[in-house]
């Protein structure tokens, strides 16, 4: 089985690549969704044993991450009407490298990190190498949605990573968080919304009116 | 107990969102602060009087509580009580507050203006119904005894005070709520990772996440992945909890928001997160890691002493300046949490001073707002001319803020100095006192500035606060300067317990 | 005691009644006034009680207060009842002055001054009677409150505004560095009670003296942290200035001297400190004074310099009993004390003259004033003996104190080295701080009460009521009285130093001092006696003559105007041009030219020179800072992120 | 018998000190080569303004008549504390120098402000100089007292000058010449002498002393001349005390030795005026700084021994 949850971890990774260089709004929300699904897969064949519970579990998250948050996502975009492109602040080489960076980053923190050993290679620094990914969305795009897709990709970052340290939260609680990232998206949508609606374009350049930097004005 | 306190605000919301009457709906908002008020006073008397701690009516837990050993999902020891109760009564005040704002914002209907800007505000219903959900939400941080239900109800926190932040619909609010929500989520996405590092380091000891579970086998937990837990944790519920330089959103989301959400955020939210910060130490300190983490919290604890100071020298929004005085007072707490033994309690104690205080400072700014309708220092002279009583507020919220006794925070900032003296920190309590002092001259000058002096818009006009909207922050006032006075015993009790609780480095 | 808490109690709750009197401000008047003097009359009970009957008085307890760390512990001891009696005797002066002074008119703001006075008068005695640091902070800070209110008395006027910001500043500094010392102190002695202090182990005690010469001396203004002080005093009303500068500066040197008690056995080089801090306060002090074009500034760099006399006597105190010769010390110590007493006395009345005489002429600028004696004769009489007294003149209070001091260095001669050579110092400071106390002192009163009117605004000025004139004939008569009768100071002030510094030094004091005080008091009557000789002969020389009246002859010329007359600021320019490296005197000078001059000016200006060149350069360094780090703050979100990011990063790669 | 003793020697200083002047003046005719006023002239000077009648100028208080009466008094009153020759005055005790140095700081006050009280600007400039030498003065008088206070271990100036003794003048010879030369380089500038200032000069540009004076008239310009006189006896006796430390058992030699060293110092300031010509204003502080220096040197070679 772990053959097939290694091929996911490859897959996530080379998604991540793929978003820090995807040039289209669409299918980068595509891509984040894809990579939502892979990770929702992955306990079905990590933790071997498809028992109900994590099955209506994964069905659930599938769900969440690969249908509804696409289609809100994807919804807030037509409304605002945002440009397709995504108009990075650093260019797509920069950023591939940059995603590269962070995998062998990742890949040096996990080695520190004295984890419990999974059966799944290269799990641990392919989640820790997601949220860099997502990190490097928020930070270096432009638009308030791109963001809204990084937090999702550090979202799925951290949900792997959780699988990875084989953490089994209580039904409870992981209804709790989904919940909280459901209503965390929802409501970033409604605010995209608003901005576009405020400011007719969704960039966040213009969001950068409240400050402190005293420009000019020496002592 | 804990579960009546978080569904009944819940509850309440609920109705808010349904009601069509405005007064109903104030009606109710002011009922249900009452009503949560006085049942957590009960439960905090019964505490600190008769040390009731734990009972069957408490939360309702895993297994059900006939079974020995379970663990609940909510309940209440000293630091979470201390904490709802310092929540529950600024709501309270709040409430009054909101009830008189809302009324006030309806009287004249239609467009603000507000230097320059022109705004409606959102429909009332989801003020007053978000304003509750709040309440809950906090309530459930205060009561959760699982790491994983604290951030989930931290997270919810993030999400409902935003649309409260976006009341006044213009641009520079919306600004405020998208930086807010977005950094305090990707801070929150960290706390999760911490949460998960600190459930591997449980893993061996089968402990989960629960609290009592950690702390009871806190000894068997694998350091290394404790520290990367508290890491996690620190960077993700310190952003929340303002602490440079995470502090970001925290200065534009005060000073968007009207003045009563920002009294919340200010003075329970921050709390909630220090809450979280605090149970990571507490963790780490039962496995024998407090140095760890007091370092970790000391030199944090600096730098958004010496980052909020240097922000206030020639700081040109009072409600900005109010702001980063909070960044700074969070600073002392965590310098506080850090040095541990008394000085821990000192923090507790500032913490409670500083949330009551700096709530009356809002409700007062927001006062200013009104007499002014602008946020910039320099267009506001004179207000003891234009407004005796507001000026009295402010001038009175000035001096308790920055710890003139009588103050609870005078108390805090003596207790803390002293023991950073005690264990010789030469250098911690250098710094501490040279950022207390720019800080203070900072905000005697704008203060000064603001209150006395001729106005500058002449004919010169009185204006009237309504009193509902003077109250609460006297009230407040009257108490934090009654703190200074004397610390009554059943609050000792609770503070000493819930510093004893958190323990804290040595 | 029950004097005391009676005294707080009348003095509090006057205060509150006279801020709820609201718009009636003769009410407030009339209950702020009467609950000073009720106050002050009982408090002065307790004090006279405690330095003449019981010695020393205690309370502790009262659960009302109880927080951590403090309790109401409350204690009147020799040293304390010393430093309450100006206390109270100038509240009641400044009162009776106040109620005229502020007069009946004035509506809110009347009460509201009167509520402060007030506080301000119980916080003081409070600071003196408290025995834990708690509370003592309390009090503290409820004095600086009060009086930074009161100095925002006009603070319509932008100086007010900018003095009242300085004087907060300093006073929250001083609060600081206070708080550092009592941790110091408590860290060692386990609890924050001044009975239970003890000297901390090793260098922490060093760092105690230190926070408490910066905390302390920032109240008491030494120089260099004395920036404050001429700023607050002159913006505040006049008896507030009196009370300010009078008493409130005084407890600073408490502060110092229980901290001396707490922190034996001292270090060798905290007597050198304090003496030094001394000389330069004295020194900078007077020629600032001797400087300055406004009255009230004038005084308040005097008060500089008596603060820099006191601080003398305690530092050379310090040294010579750390060398073991204890009458010297007692001689000093004693010294230092009783000018705390005098300086209140005779600075009081300074300050309410010179209330007067701007009430009168509505300016304090010297060079405007001049021939007053002829329309306000009595003031002009009053504020002669505080001059007098202040200059440290025989038959007035200043010269006692100076003289046990002067005594006292003396001593110091005959010790050991270290001593001996400080004591040089010490004697040369004095003898030229004397002399420029003199010329400053001839030289404002010259200006305002003598010649001829320097401009119009005098020329209707006349004295003013008689409450005005019972406060400032009432310290007069005390300064009088002191010069005379030296003896009778001489007990409480040995006393006080008893409880101060053990029963040695006080003893030696009083020993050392009672033969030349008597001696000294004999021939102070002698000259008066003497004074009145010499006008009696004259009289009688003069018997059955008229003599003529004429113009100042002023060696013939004919008609000499009242701008022809020797200014103030021509008076001290031969001393003012010898000090000028330190004054950094900015001169204005257009001389007449051409056959036919137009006319000239010439404008000369003593500048804050501490407050430009030190505290504005740190403080603009600061704001600079500041506006550097401001960048940080630039309001985009992406680098917002980043910061969280790089700090997770750091903390991970540091501590893992 | 011994009040009697006092009460004479109180009366002789009284007497005699008007004397002083007139020996000065002498001198200086001498060394002039004129004939010169007569020795008693101030005497007669004073019994013709007893009798005259002031002019007071209307700008003045009673402040300018006060001060003339404050010098006499001060300088009456010093005088009572001052030994005279080799006997402790009526009022000696312990730092009863700091008392004379008060009353002389009491006097010029008082005549300052007299001088400002006529509105003049030649009598303020007076007054200003003379503030600005006492600034100067009163420390090198301190500091020479205190040499001699440390050489004898004594804090009276009786004690002080009886204790000197010529085996102290053998012992510390250096340091009793250094204050000799101090104290009389203050003498000169406290009785406004040539160098410091010219008792007869007419330019009033020039004067200090007198320039304050010049309103006065009658009774007062008598009270502040006796003054003057007793003032300059006051400073030669301190001189001849410190010289002359030779003390024979019978107060009738001591008394005449004294004398005659009066006569000796009042000489020697004829021959310093005749010999030296006035400073310029600006340098006399310092003059005045020199003789400063020479206490301070005494002091160094005192504390060194």
């Amino acid at each position: 089985m772990n053959t097939f949850a290694e091929l996911t971890i490859v897959l996530i990774i080379l998604l991540n690549m793929a978003m820090s260089v995807s040039g289209s709004l669409a299918s980068c929300i595509r891509l984040a969704a894809a990579q939502g699904v892979a990770a929702g897969l992955l306990p079905l064949m990590a933790a071997g044993g498809a028992h109900g519970r994590a099955v209506a579990f994964a069905a659930f998250i599938i769900a969440l991450k690969g249908l509804v948050f696409p289609w809100l996502m994807l919804r807030a975009r037509e409304l605002t009407g945002a440009r397709k492109e995504i108009d990075p602040l650093i260019g797509y080489p920069a950023s591939i490298t940059l995603c590269l960076a962070a995998f062998a980053a990742s890949a040096w923190l996990g080695s520190r990190l004295p984890l419990p050993e999974g059966g799944v290679a290269y799990i641990v620094p392919a989640s820790l190498a997601t949220i860099f990914t997502g990190f490097l969305l928020i930070t270096t795009r432009v638009k308030a949605i791109t963001q809204v897709v990084g937090y999702l990709v550090v979202e799925n970052g951290v949900y792997i990573f959780g699988l990875a340290l084989f953490v089994e939260q209580p039904l409870m609680v992981e209804m709790a968080i989904l919940l909280d990232v459901f209503v965390a998206v929802f409501v970033m949508g409604i605010a995209i919304f608003h901005i576009s609606r405020e400011f007719d374009h969704i960039d966040t350049d213009a969001l950068s009116q409240l400050s402190d930097w005293r420009r000019g004005e020496e002592g | 107990m804990a579960v009546v306190l978080i569904v009944l605000p819940l509850l309440s919301g609920a109705a808010a969102f349904l009601l069509r009457d405005d007064a109903a709906r104030r009606r109710l908002l002011l009922w249900t602060a009452w009503l949560h008020f006085l049942l957590t006073a009960g439960r905090i008397l019964a505490y600190g009087r008769w040390g009731w701690a734990y009972s069957v009516a408490e939360g309702f837990r895993e297994t059900p509580f006939w079974l020995p050993g379970a663990w609940e999902w909510f309940s209440f020891d000293a630091p979470g009580l201390l904490f709802l109760g310092v929540t529950s009564l600024l709501f309270l005040g709040a409430a009054h507050y909101a009830a008189a704002y809302l009324a006030e914002e309806k009287r004249d209907p239609g467009e603000k203006g507000e230097n320059g800007f022109i705004f409606n505000n959102a429909p009332e219903a989801v003020f007053s119904g978000c304003l509750l959900f709040f309440l809950s939400a906090m309530t459930g941080v205060a009561a959760a005894r699982h790491l994983g239900l604290l951030w989930a109800a931290v997270e919810a926190t993030t999400l409902l005070s935003a649309p409260l932040i976006y009341f006044h619909r213009h641009k520079r609010s919306l600004e405020a709520t998208w930086k807010y929500l977005l950094i305090c989520s990707v801070g929150i996405a960290l706390a999760l990772m911490g949460n998960l590092f600190m459930g591997a380091a449980g893993l061996r000891g089968g402990a989960g996440l629960h609290l009592d579970g950690l702390l009871a086998g806190a000894e068997g937990l694998d350091s290394q992945l404790l520290k990367a837990a508290f890491i996690f944790l620190f960077v993700g519920y310190g952003t929340k909890m303002g602490l440079a330089p995470f502090h970001t959103w925290l200065p534009d989301a005060h000073s968007e928001a009207p003045a009563v959400v920002s009294a919340l955020l200010s003075g329970a939210l921050l709390n909630c997160a220090f809450l979280g910060v605090l149970r990571a130490a507490q963790v780490c300190g039962a496995a024998g890691l407090a140095d760890f983490s007091g370092g970790i919290l000391v030199l944090f604890g600096l730098a958004s002493l010496v980052t909020a100071a240097l922000f206030m020298l020639g700081q040109r929004d009072y409600k900005r300046m109010l702001a980063y005085s909070s960044i700074e007072h969070m600073g002392i707490l965590a310098i506080g949490a850090g040095l541990g033994g008394r000085a821990l309690y000192g923090a507790l104690l500032g913490a409670v001073g500083h949330s009551l205080t700096k709530a009356g400072l809002f409700f007062a700014s927001g006062l200013v707002l009104a007499a002014y309708r602008t946020k910039q220092i320099k267009d506001v002279k004179g207000l003891l001319r234009r407004s005796p009583a507001v000026a009295a507020l402010w001038l009175a919220g000035f001096l308790l803020i920055t710890g003139t006794p009588p103050s609870g925070i005078f108390l805090a900032k003596f207790v803390i100095l002293k023991e950073a003296v005690a264990d010789g920190r030469w250098a911690v309590a250098g710094v501490y006192l040279f950022f207390l002092a720019v800080v203070f001259a900072a905000m005697a000058k704008i203060f000064i500035e603001t209150t006395f002096g001729e106005p500058a818009q002449e004919p010169e006009r009185r204006f009237e606060p309504p009193r509902a909207m003077v109250r609460p922050a006297l009230f407040f006032f009257v108490l934090v300067a009654a703190l200074g006075l004397r610390v009554p015993s059943w609050l000792d009790a609770v503070l000493n317990l819930a510093a004893g609780a958190i323990g804290g480095a040595r | 005691m029950v004097f005391f808490a009676l005294s707080i109690l009348v003095l509090a709750s006057s205060a509150f009644l006279a801020l709820a009197s609201g718009g009636l401000a003769a009410r407030a008047r009339i209950i702020g006034a009467g609950g000073a003097l009720l106050g002050s009359a009982l408090g002065l009970v307790s004090v006279l009680r405690v330095l003449f009957m019981t010695g020393a008085e205690a309370y502790a307890g009262w659960p009302a207060f109880s927080v951590p760390l403090g309790r109401l512990a409350l204690s009147i001891d020799p040293l304390a009842a010393f430093f309450l009696l100006p206390v109270y005797l100038l509240t009641a002066f400044a009162a009776v002055y106040g109620a005229e002074y502020l007069g009946a008119g004035g509506g809110r703001r009347t009460g509201a001054a009167w509520c402060c006075f007030n506080l301000l008068s119980a916080s003081m005695a409070l600071v003196f009677a408290s025995a834990n640091a708690v509370l003592f902070m309390l009090a503290w800070e409820a004095m600086a409150v009060s009086s930074f209110l009161l100095v925002l008395y006009d603070h319509h006027k932008e100086q007010a505004r900018r003095a009242a910001w300085i004087y907060l500043v300093a006073g929250g500094a001083g609060a600081l560095a206070l708080l550092l010392l009592f941790s110091l102190l408590g860290a060692s002695s386990g609890t924050l009670d001044f009975a239970a202090f003890a000297r901390p182990a090793g260098g922490a005690a060093a760092a105690a003296f230190l926070a408490a010469l910066l905390g302390f001396g920032l109240k008491a203004g030494v120089v260099p942290l004395h920036v404050w002080l001429p700023e607050a005093h002159p913006a505040a009303p006049s008896h507030v200035s009196a009370v300010m500068s009078g008493v409130m500066i005084k407890t600073g040197v408490y502060g110092l001297i229980r901290t001396l008690g707490w922190l034996a056995p001292w270090d060798g080089w905290w007597g050198p400190a304090l003496l030094l801090a001394g000389l330069a306060s004295g020194l900078v002090g007077v020629i600032f004074a001797l400087a300055q074009h406004d009255l009230k500034r004038l005084l308040a760099y005097s008060s500089v310099e008596n603060i820099g006399i006191i601080l003398m006597g305690l530092g050379l105190g310090v040294t010579a009993s750390a060398a073991g010769s204890t009458a010297v010390a007692g001689l000093c110590f004693g010294g230092a004390l009783l000018h705390a007493l005098n300086h209140s006395l005779f600075k009081g009345l300074l300050f309410m003259g010179a209330g007067a005489v701007m009430h009168a002429t509505g300016t304090g600028e010297l060079e405007a004033l001049g021939g007053l004696a002829k329309r306000m004769p009595r003031t002009s009489l009053y504020f002669l003996a505080g001059a007098a007294a202040i200059s440290g003149l025989p038959p007035f209070n200043g010269f006692i104190s100076e003289f046990l001091i002067f005594l006292g260095s003396f001593g110091a001669l005959r010790g050991p080295e270290a001593p001996a050579l400080w004591s040089v110092a010490v004697l040369l400071a004095l003898a030229a701080i004397g002399g420029l106390a003199g010329a400053c002192f001839a030289r404002a009163y010259g200006s305002i009460f003598l010649g001829e009117p320097r401009s119009s605004r005098c020329h209707s000025a006349h004295d003013c009521g008689a409450p005005m004139l019972a406060g400032l004939a009432l310290p007069a008569a005390a300064c009088l009285f002191i010069g005379l009768f030296p003896s009778a100071a001489a007990g409480p002030a040995a006393a006080a130093v008893s409880s101060a510094f053990g029963a040695e030094p006080g003893a030696a004091f009083l020993s050392a001092a009672e033969l030349p005080l008597a001696y000294v008091s004999a021939g102070a009557l002698a000259l008066v006696l003497l004074l009145a000789l010499a006008a009696a002969l004259r009289a009688f020389l003069l018997r059955g003559k008229v003599p003529a009246a004429g113009p100042t002859w002023d060696c013939g010329y004919a008609a000499p105007t009242a701008r022809m007359q020797y200014g103030a600021s021509s008076f001290a320019q031969p001393l003012t041009d010898f000090f000028r490296p330190l004054l950094r005197t900015a001169g204005r000078h257009a001389p007449p030219d051409g056959y036919f001059p137009r006319g000239s000016d010439f404008h000369t200006e003593a500048g804050a020179v501490f407050y430009n060149n030190f505290y504005a350069p740190a403080a603009l360094m600061l704001r600079r800072a500041a506006y550097r780090f401001s960048w940080l703050q630039h309001g985009r979100l992406q680098f917002y992120i980043l910061y969280i990011i790089g700090a997770l990063l750091a903390l991970l790669l540091w501590k893992l | 018998m011994e009040t009697l003793e006092t009460a004479t020697r109180f009366a002789a200083a009284l007497l005699l000190a008007p004397l002083l002047p007139g020996i000065v003046n002498r001198v200086k005719a001498l060394f002039a080569g004129r004939k010169g006023r007569p020795t008693l002239q101030l005497y007669y000077d004073l019994a013709k303004l007893a009798r005259k009648v002031p002019v007071y100028s209307r700008t003045t208080t009673w402040v300018f008549k006060a001060g003339p009466a404050a010098g006499l008094a001060a300088a009456v009153c010093a005088l009572g504390v001052l030994p005279f020759g080799g006997r402790p005055g009526p009022l000696a005790f312990e730092g009863d120098f700091l008392f004379i140095i008060g009353l002389l700081a009491f006097s010029r006050f008082m005549t300052v402000l007299a001088a400002l009280d006529t509105g003049s600007a030649f009598e303020g400039m007076g007054a200003s100089r003379e503030a600005q030498f006492a600034v100067f003065a009163e420390p090198a008088l301190f500091l020479s007292l205190a040499a001699l206070s440390r050489v004898t271990g004594e804090f009276s100036l009786a004690g002080m000058f009886l204790s000197l003794t010529p085996d102290s003048w053998r012992a510390a010879a250096p340091v009793l010449a250094l204050v000799t030369a101090a104290l009389f380089i203050v003498m000169l500038a406290e009785n406004c002498r040539v160098p410091a200032d010219d008792p007869d000069t007419h330019l009033e540009l020039t004067m200090i002393h007198e320039v304050m004076v010049l309103d006065h008239g009658g009774p007062e310009l008598a009270y502040v001349l006796y003054g003057a006189s007793l003032k300059l006896w006051l400073f030669a006796a301190l001189i001849a005390a410190a010289v002359l430390p030779r003390h024979s058992g019978s107060w009738l030699y001591d008394g005449a030795f004294f004398l005659a060293a009066m006569g000796g110092i009042a000489a020697a300031i004829g021959i310093a005026e005749s010999a030296m010509a006035r400073l310029r204003m600006l340098k006399v502080p310092y003059m005045l700084m020199g003789g400063l220096i020479f206490a301070a040197l005494a002091m160094l070679f005192q504390t060194g021994r």
